[in-house]
């Protein structure tokens, strides 16, 4: 078979971290492959090495087997190689069609844009995408960051390109979404389109992929035929031991009404009640849209609830501000952490230690050691992977900034833990490490309130499991009784009553 | 000319024992009153031998008195100094003259004596009477008018405004239906000419505080195509121009190259005979009216 | 496990029931907020005519419109700056300088050893743009190549034009830019001073400017990528957009637009001085955030850009009208400013009703 | 099963064998950066000693220290705003007002219905810069509360303010503030004029407040929070930090420090006139960015700040010591400026070979 598109030996420094060393990867022609390896093995450097936006250290690409330059975005595209990066890279101010076309717009006339068949197009593709309802006139920063990604999607398929490079685009994406996105990049493959394709969900990519290639630490590891694979193989090469403790199970015992919702209404939600007891992981399951994150922040004191009750550890809570919510003990760890949860301009050690950064004075001035010892004990605590704790934040690899927001959230003593997404675009070795932690910290007496939009991963990890749907509780289960066609059927029920209406 | 850089190269390296050096201070040359000032000044200070620092202070004490602070470093000779307000100045003068630099002023006063050896001005108050005289023989009289006045830190706006209604006032037909601080700003004067035209369609004439004030009412005036009596202050060129050609009725001129070539002429007797002044320090100059008699004989601020 | 929720879900994809009318809420407060500077302009002209008669006459609002003209101009080419995210402090001082340039041209022509050169109105007028837009691009060069953040560039650019302005003449004014029929450079005034049709020339050309940069801005493949960059630079650059050329051009046009707005000041007084037009830069700036354009780039409109300097401007001439001493001008232009953008509280919460992820 | 997981990532949280290495890279790499500023100061001094003789004096530099004292400090209280992403045009303004309202005090006292007060010149002082913190607290809470953008807040508070500070003197200047003994205020004199151990007060002033703002910023919460609203608003909302109070914080401190600012000028001149301060504020942010604070929030020092001021200020004295005519003196002031920050590019890119995340 030949490969359409070949890394050679290619290196990537970033002063004195090697991302890449000497990798030699190919990905196949009209093929769908896959990328998989833990937080920071280097395959968004690979990829955004291969689409033109960032310049390797050393080695050379090859396009049909001849060496090419791709020293801009731009010069990738003229290529026919096309890339959805990681984080979002849309223009929150401009409108769906404005979005895909940005660049590369159509012109009438010659001199202006041709809106009428930019919208065409644009409502064209997101029909493939199974969204075809969407307004073309929002702006896409108020769209929830799921159907950002699928306009993101959306942007990529609009180009004719020869080699597509997919860079985690599910990680926001419900089961259905994915499952339509699959149709599509079965399509891409048909028409001898080369995807490669970058995923954490084994689960998921198992059932599209064609090939594999496993990453770690900079270096490419192993690289087979899908059908010669299976989970635990894959598993084995990216975390190199046995993949049998994925997720962990919580199996302490239930204590204390730590957490009770009663009747709460917001905006995006209405008359949610719940409760999460000490040493209970309790799991929102729902479709994107859910209402699960304005449920969230909601809690968390960021969105004003319109009526309804918060008690924690049995005290009514009724200030409802943020301050006053984190005082009563609870902690929320956001879905968008470059959003709502990094600030990027500081380092890892002042993010870790933002909330509770008052704790470490001495006559009112910070005092240096206590921070410095404070960040590094979670540092290690969480194995989060650093060039330092005075390094910027935004030098870490997303799972690893993930478990900065998650380490500034345990420092604040919560005694329930609020995880919207937590495991969004982790690795299977950072979800393990996650679901252990919230098993452990369940174990020590805390409640956690998790969302996730993955069945097995709720199920797995789940004591309980809550089903979201059109802002409404639609059912509960507990680990023992809860199936996947119920969680489904959950997840869908009430709109579809609602729907009626 | 080039002079304002004139003494960059040689001065410091080796400062002279007893300093050649005259520094000129005055508000922004944008208007040619002060621009004729400094040329003047410049001018004789270089025929007698000194080097010359002119700088501007836009208006600004504060950039004023970070001026003076150089000159006390640069261990000038004596200051020429426009000054930038009545009040705010006096305690960099006062500096100056602990440092023993001495201070000739020009054109505008301070509000405090002992402190600057000479205060050289032009007589406002008779001037602005000159002004007043012609602008209500113009008027016939009667009718309705508007001022423009000048930067209220500026004595002379006041001294001016003042003079003018001595006169004007006078006359019971006389009706000032605006008043307007146009900072002696020609742009400025402009805008507010034209909407306060606006409110008064009825206007028959336009006192300004200054010439560019002037020029700017003129504009305004010319554009509304309008017969308004427009009449200025200061007799600069382009107003008197404009006399000649039937446009602005009259300005009233001060002497101000005279009154800068008296500064530095001052300053150098002072110099020479170790610090010491036969002249009082209030000095004024009287004005003469500028009209379409005597335009003609009217160059760079000076009648002929 | 994957056939089960197939059907199911794409049901859950389809918007709300509530969706439409919400859809129409958002619009109708987007359109308040957009027609927020109309309603304060609005209030402004009752208050003002109930004040004084003389107000609301077609010969003042000309007159008034006149004089908002050199603002919106100035402010136009800003807006485009800020749609990009940056700014520009120079469009004073690059209005004055092309005063100057032009200015001197039409007084004393074109030296040279050997002689002496005029050039005709409007060659010398468009000289002067061509001067004003190459100041615009040097700021985008140092922008763009020498990575300096706007405000620094603009800012260093402001005291470099002033100061070259002031030498232009050693400070001096060009008091009489009439030229002379022998020189064939006489009609300078038509731009400042003359009107067509009963509308005076440089309010048609305030028209004509933004007629043209709301083309620009909304129908043009360049204004979109005006958008783009202030929307997220970033992606700009990933989506293949040359950002850096989009920025220089915006830089340009602002110095042009800043040229012409100092020429028509310059026609209109029939003098040209190096202080001509100077802090006029925080005028324009604030009439583009007036009218709703978001200084972090991304967001505004001209039609927006142009309100805000109506309100500047009717409210500052009608001060004068009404007889309001200068000191009172300035607190109530402040206060007007700071209120106009207050009503932008309510329709906030409104608009923050609807569609919270709003940044 | 929990064990599992304890021991394995304890192994991956080491840091990567060449991290030091590259840590030292990094810290070498900001320290250049921060040192830019300062490059750039002994570049200026040294060009400006081997003009002219006078430069290097011991009085020259305490002089010039001296008029950099009253741009630093406001300057310092400019940059808190700007580290938490806002922006204060209105401490020019405050300046003047604080300063009209002390000198009244000073000069004709507080007058009231059945007499008259004079407080001492600390009170008088005291109640300058609770002012300028109202002012600045007004700022605050428009931004916060009335969600005012901070550019147009302050611009209509630099209006409202100036027009304020001429409406308490109906536009004149309050010339003697000298006191008397009898009233028991005298002594206005010694923080603009006076000096102590040979060096001006308001030098020591100058210090003081710059070495609060350091260990304010670098050394307590509130300081980190201030980086942190800068850095990402909804984050450090997320974090429990009051971001409105932050905010508002950080304009009562600006607009303190140029109330303290204003009073250092006054009691230099001995005379508080309304227009005292004006523009200043341009030249305060182009200290605070010249400095390396960025005005999009989240990064920048005091130190740099207060260099970026001497690199102003001893550049504008050096001009004028050196005897360039006013004209070249705002070239060469705009070039300068720009300059110090093209230096940046260099150091960008090598910052960027070494930490390319950073944004
Ligand atoms: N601009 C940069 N500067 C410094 N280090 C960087 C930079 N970009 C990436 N790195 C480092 O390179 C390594 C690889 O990062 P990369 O983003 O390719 O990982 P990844 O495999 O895509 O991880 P994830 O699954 O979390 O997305 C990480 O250690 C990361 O910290
Ligand atoms: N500001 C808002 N005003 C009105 N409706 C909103 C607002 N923000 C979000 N919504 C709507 O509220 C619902 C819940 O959205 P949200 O994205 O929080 O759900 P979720 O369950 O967290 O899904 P996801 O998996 O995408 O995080 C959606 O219908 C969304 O469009
Ligand atoms: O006397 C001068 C002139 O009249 C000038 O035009 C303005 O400032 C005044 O002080
Ligand atoms: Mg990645
Ligand atoms: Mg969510």
């Amino acid at each position: 078979m030949t490969g359409v598109l070949e890394a050679i030996d290619i290196s990537k420094n970033y002063g004195g971290v090697r991302a890449l060393k000497d990798v030699t990867f190919t990905a196949h022609q009209g093929k769908v492959n896959v990328l998989v390896g833990e937080n920071g093995a280097g395959k968004s450097t690979l990829m955004k090495i291969l689409s033109g936006s960032e310049q390797p250290t050393s080695g050379e690409i090859r396009l049909d087997g001849e060496p090419v330059v791709l020293g801009s975005p731009r010069a990738a595209q003229a290529l026919g190689i096309g890339i959805i990066h990681q984080e979002l890279s849309l223009f929150p101010n401009l409108s769906i069609a404005e979005n895909m076309f940005a660049g590369r717009e159509l012109r009438r006339g010659g001199l202006f844009v041709d809106t009428a068949e930019q919208r065409r197009r644009a409502v064209e593709v997101l029909a493939r995408l199974g969204q075809g309802h969407l307004s073309l006139d929002t702006a896409v920063g108020d769209f929830p960051i799921g159907q950002q990604q699928l306009v993101e999607i959306g942007r990529a398929l609009l180009e004719d390109v020869r080699v597509l490079i997919m860079d985690e685009p599910t990680s926001a994406l419900s089961n259905h979404e994915v499952d339509v996105l699959f149709g599509v990049m079965a399509d891409l493959r048909a028409q001898d389109v080369t995807v490669i394709y970058i995923s954490h969900k084994l689960d998921e990519f198992r059932r599209i992929g064609d090939w594999v290639t496993v990453f770690r630490d900079g270096s490419l590891v192993a690289h087979e035929s899908m059908d010669k694979t299976d989970t635990g193989w894959i598993v084995r090469q990216m975390v190199g031991r046995d993949p049998d403790s994925l997720y962990v199970r919580n199996s302490s015992p239930v204590g204390d009404l730590l957490l009770e919702v009663r009747e709460l209404t917001a905006p995006g939600f209405h008359d949610v009640s719940l409760s999460v007891r000490a040493g209970e992981v309790v799991g929102i399951y729902g479709l994107m849209g859910a209402g699960r994150t304005e449920l969230m922040e909601c809690l968390m004191g960021m969105r004003k609830a319109e009526a309804g009750s918060v008690a924690v550890r049995g005290k009514p809570e009724t200030r409802g501000t943020v301050q006053a919510r984190m005082a009563a003990g609870l902690a929320l760890v956001p879905e968008d952490r470059q959003r709502d949860g990094l600030v990027q301009t500081m380092s890892v050690r002042d993010n870790i230690l933002l909330a509770t950064v008052a704790r470490f004075t001495r006559a009112g001035l910070l005092s240096g050691g206590a921070e410095q010892r404070t960040a590094d004990a979670k540092v290690r605590e969480l194995a989060i992977k650093s060039p330092g704790l005075a390094a910027a934040v935004t030098s870490l690899s997303g799972g690893n900034q993930q478990k900065v927001v998650l380490a500034r959230a345990l420092l604040t003593e919560p005694v329930v833990l609020l995880l919207d997404e937590p495991t969004r675009g982790i690795d299977v070795g950072a979800k393990s490490q996650i679901a252990a932690l919230m098993a452990d910290l369940a174990a020590q007496g805390f409640g956690v309130l998790f969302i996730s939009s993955e069945l097995a991963e709720v199920m797995a990890m789940a004591d309980r499991v809550l089903v979201m749907a059109r802002g409404r509780i639609t059912a509960e289960f507990t680990a023992q009784n809860v199936t996947e066609e119920a969680l489904v059927t959950a997840s869908a029920s009430e709109s579809v009553l609602e729907g009626q209406q | 000319g080039d002079d304002s850089a004139s003494s960059s190269g040689d001065s410091g390296a080796s400062a002279p024992a007893a300093s050649k050096l005259i520094v000129i201070i005055t508000p922004s040359p944008d208007n040619v009153f002060f621009k004729a000032e400094q040329d003047a000044a410049s001018a004789q200070a270089k025929k007698l031998g000194y080097e010359t620092l002119v700088l501007s202070h836009d208006d600004d004490p504060t950039k004023q008195s970070q001026e003076i602070d150089t000159a006390i470093s640069r261990k000038a000779a004596a200051i020429i100094l426009d000054n930038a307000g009545a009040d705010a100045s006096v305690t960099a003068i006062q500096r100056a003259k602990d440092a023993g630099i001495p201070t000739f002023l020009v054109d505008r006063e301070i509000n405090k004596t002992g402190v600057a050896v000479a205060q050289i001005v032009s007589n406002n108050a008779q001037g602005a009477g000159l002004g007043g005289q012609e602008f209500a023989k113009l008027m016939g009289n009667k009718g309705e008018y508007a001022e423009l006045t000048g930067k209220p830190t500026d004595t002379n706006a006041g001294v001016r405004s003042q003079g003018y209604h001595g006169v004007l006032d006078q006359f019971p037909d006389l009706k000032m239906v605006a008043q307007q601080s146009a900072n002696w700003d020609q742009a400025e004067a402009l805008q507010k000419t034209q909407t306060i035209l606006q409110a008064h369609p009825n206007i028959k004439g336009i006192i300004a505080g200054n010439d560019t004030m002037a020029l700017g009412a003129w504009a305004a005036v010319q554009a509304a195509k309008k017969d308004i009596v427009v009449v200025g202050f200061d007799g600069s060129p382009d107003v008197v121009a404009s006399i000649l050609k039937n446009g602005i009725k009259a300005t009233v001129l001060q002497p101000a190259s005279k009154i800068s070539e008296m500064a530095v002429d001052q300053a150098d007797a002072y110099i020479k005979a170790g610090g010491k002044t036969d002249q009082p320090e209030k000095q004024s100059v009287d004005c003469v009216l500028v009209n379409p008699d005597n335009a003609k004989s009217v160059t760079d601020f000076a009648v002929s | 496990m994957t056939d089960t929720h197939v059907a199911a879900p794409a049901k859950t994809a389809a918007p709300p029931p509530d969706a439409p009318r919400n859809q129409a809420l958002a619009k109708a407060a987007l359109l308040l907020l957009r027609g927020r500077t109309l309603v304060v302009l609005v209030l402004l002209i009752v208050i003002f005519s109930a004040i004084s008669g003389e107000y609301l006459t077609q010969s003042n609002l000309i007159l008034m419109t006149k004089h908002v003209a050199i603002n919106a101009i100035l402010a136009i080419g800003v807006t485009f700056v800020i749609l990009t995210g940056g700014i520009d402090l120079s469009v004073g001082s690059i209005a004055g300088l092309a005063s100057m340039v032009s200015g001197g041209l039409l007084f004393k022509g074109l030296n040279f050893p050997g002689g002496t050169v005029f050039f005709s109105v409007a060659v010398v007028i468009l000289i002067g743009i061509v001067v004003g837009a190459l100041v615009g691009a040097v700021n985008g060069v140092l922008i763009t190549r020498f990575k300096v953040a706007p405000f620094i560039a603009t800012l260093g650019m402001l005291y470099v034009a002033r100061g070259l302005a002031q030498l232009h003449s050693n400070g001096g004014t060009y008091p009489d830019l009439a030229g002379t029929d022998a020189r064939g450079n006489t009609g300078f005034h038509f731009i400042g001073v003359d009107s067509l049709l009963g509308i005076p020339v440089a309010v048609w050309i305030m028209v004509l400017v933004a007629v043209a940069a709301i083309v620009v801005t909304t129908k043009t493949p360049f204004g979109r990528r005006i958008f783009a960059v202030g929307g997220n630079e970033r992606a700009a650059v990933l989506s293949g957009i040359r950002v850096n050329r989009v920025k220089i051009a915006v830089y340009v046009i602002s110095g042009a637009c800043a040229a012409l707005a100092g020429l028509l000041l310059t026609s209109e007084l029939g003098a040209a001085y190096p202080d001509t037009a100077t802090t006029y830069e925080l005028n324009a700036i604030a009439a583009a955030v007036l009218g709703g354009t978001a200084l972090a780039g991304g967001r505004g409109t001209i039609i927006g850009t142009v309100m805000g300097a109506f309100v500047i401007g009717f409210l500052s001439d009608g001060l004068v009208l009404v007889g309001v001493s200068t000191f009172w001008q300035s607190v109530v232009k402040g206060a007007v400013i700071v209120f106009a953008v207050i009503t932008e509280q309510a329709q906030q919460r409104l608009q923050s009703g609807l569609t919270k992820r709003t940044a």
